[in-house]
């Protein structure tokens, strides 16, 4: 898995490559976590255009951060999702509390 | 039944393994006529299995084994995955959608496994082990988009 | 010593796995620091001795098993691959560059996997069948431009 | 495997692409004779710049049909081999019997 992280505007951009599965996922989520607490961001922008698979403990991962994100009034929104990705964050109802939007700009400017 | 192709494989139980259990149970099963998504619900039910051998079953300890055995028949995929780390006291309990025993986790695991696959049962006992046993039907469903 | 990961597979002998274990061998390998030319030398290296297994040692019939089982450690891979198939009557012979018992075929698969591993031994026994066991040394060739 | 066959002027031009090993050695064997016995072209034309992977069984397969062309005084030709199968092909000694050119065009204008 690699990862690109950019604030923009209120939003932290988290920009995922590979596969999110056990293997990354204590990483990942003391990268985001690091990011969440230094740029003090307000929403939280996951593109995942170049993940190719993601199962429940990377779904773990991103959910505790909306948990974090929440709290402090902030959104979660993806960008980017591949049919499988999809399928996965429709299964476990994440979409239903969170928001997809067809590209980065789009999401920011939404998110206001 | 007659089998296609038999497929066991064993390894150590360290998260470098599910990516690996993954990618090789997958391109066991494309020599069946899978479509992509099929596929892709296979790599998701073989990775929260392994995952969950891994985590639970052996609480992390990397030197026991997970074992796999993959058949293909005319019918379709069958699956098993095995442990022989701690057990599940209660599987029914286990497998309801949202019930974990590590508060961390989301407990979507066997709830993901029945969704992608077409049968999935759990043989569990206490301090012997777990095995997942997992049946991908041929030719059953179509892509995402028309199971909606 | 130490292991870093350890993989055992068994599977039919057919045509389609010798794919299935260049793959899975390869991916498993992968979790070492090797180059994209040693990944295609262990590809090559799996692919001719699990031929050989299918062609060879069980003669084509389908409903035999070959093992392979795949260690990983810091000094790199180690991999075994064994069928309880026909067996060599004179190893020395069959590892010669050109000799091949099968009309048709080069007798190149040996002289292959000796260039593309480390150390290759072979182990056999007639009506027992054949080991065939190598080893990649990590961090040892460069990519193919700079072995000429 | 796929493949995708042409004449040109005297020659017969294969396309491949994937693996070719035991699997696909039969068919490979069966589609170059038949290609062959019709287009009764002189020399063969190997385009592998889609074959990410050949081992000795089907090394075998080219070198069989290498002979059956080399009877009829024609040559083998390659072309767009990448690094794997470059290295295959020298170690078997095959590039010490055939060529290697850069496109179709210009095997087909030195094969004449
Ligand atoms: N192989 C196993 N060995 C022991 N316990 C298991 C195993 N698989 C699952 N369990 C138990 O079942 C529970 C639910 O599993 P699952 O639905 O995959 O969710 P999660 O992995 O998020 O906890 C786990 O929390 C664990 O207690
Ligand atoms: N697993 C095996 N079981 C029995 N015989 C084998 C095995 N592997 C190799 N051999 C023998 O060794 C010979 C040389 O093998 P190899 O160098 O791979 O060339 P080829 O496969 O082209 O014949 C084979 O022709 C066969 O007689």
């Amino acid at each position: 898995m690699d990862s690109e992280v950019e604030v923009r505007s209120n939003a932290l951009v988290v920009r995922l490559a590979g596969e999110i599965d056990i293997k990354v996922a204590d990483a990942l989520r003391a990268e985001l976590e690091t990011s969440l607490d230094r740029s003090r961001a307000r929403h939280l922008v996951l593109n995942l255009d170049r993940v190719s698979f993601i199962d429940s403990s990377g779904l773990g991962v991103i959910l505790g951060r909306y948990k974090r994100v929440s709290v402090q009034g902030g959104k979660l929104a993806f960008v980017g999702l591949r049919p499988a990705v999809q399928r996965v964050l429709e299964l476990s109802g994440v979409l239903r509390i969170s928001e997809v939007f067809p590209s980065e700009d789009e999401a920011l400017s939404r998110l206001q | 039944m007659k089998y296609i192709n038999q497929l066991r494989m064993e390894f150590m139980s360290i998260p470098d393994n599910v990516g690996l259990a993954r990618l090789t149970v997958a391109a066991f099963a494309s020599q069946l006529d899978y479509t992509v998504s099929e596929i892709d619900d296979i790599k998701g039910a073989i990775s929260e299995a392994v995952s969950n051998a891994i985590i639970h079953g052996y609480e992390g300890r990397p030197e026991n084994t997970v074992r796999i055995v993959a058949s293909l028949t005319t019918r379709g995929l069958e699956v098993i995955v095995e442990d022989t780390g701690k057990g599940i006291e209660n599987v029914k309990e286990a497998m309801l959608s949202g019930y974990s025993s590590v508060p961390e986790r989301l407990g979507l695991g066997f709830s993901f496994m029945q969704s992608f696959m077409d049968e999935v049962a759990v043989l569990s006992e206490p301090m012997k082990g777990t095995r997942v046993i997992m049946f991908k039907q041929l030719g059953r469903r179509g892509d995402y988009a028309s199971e909606n």
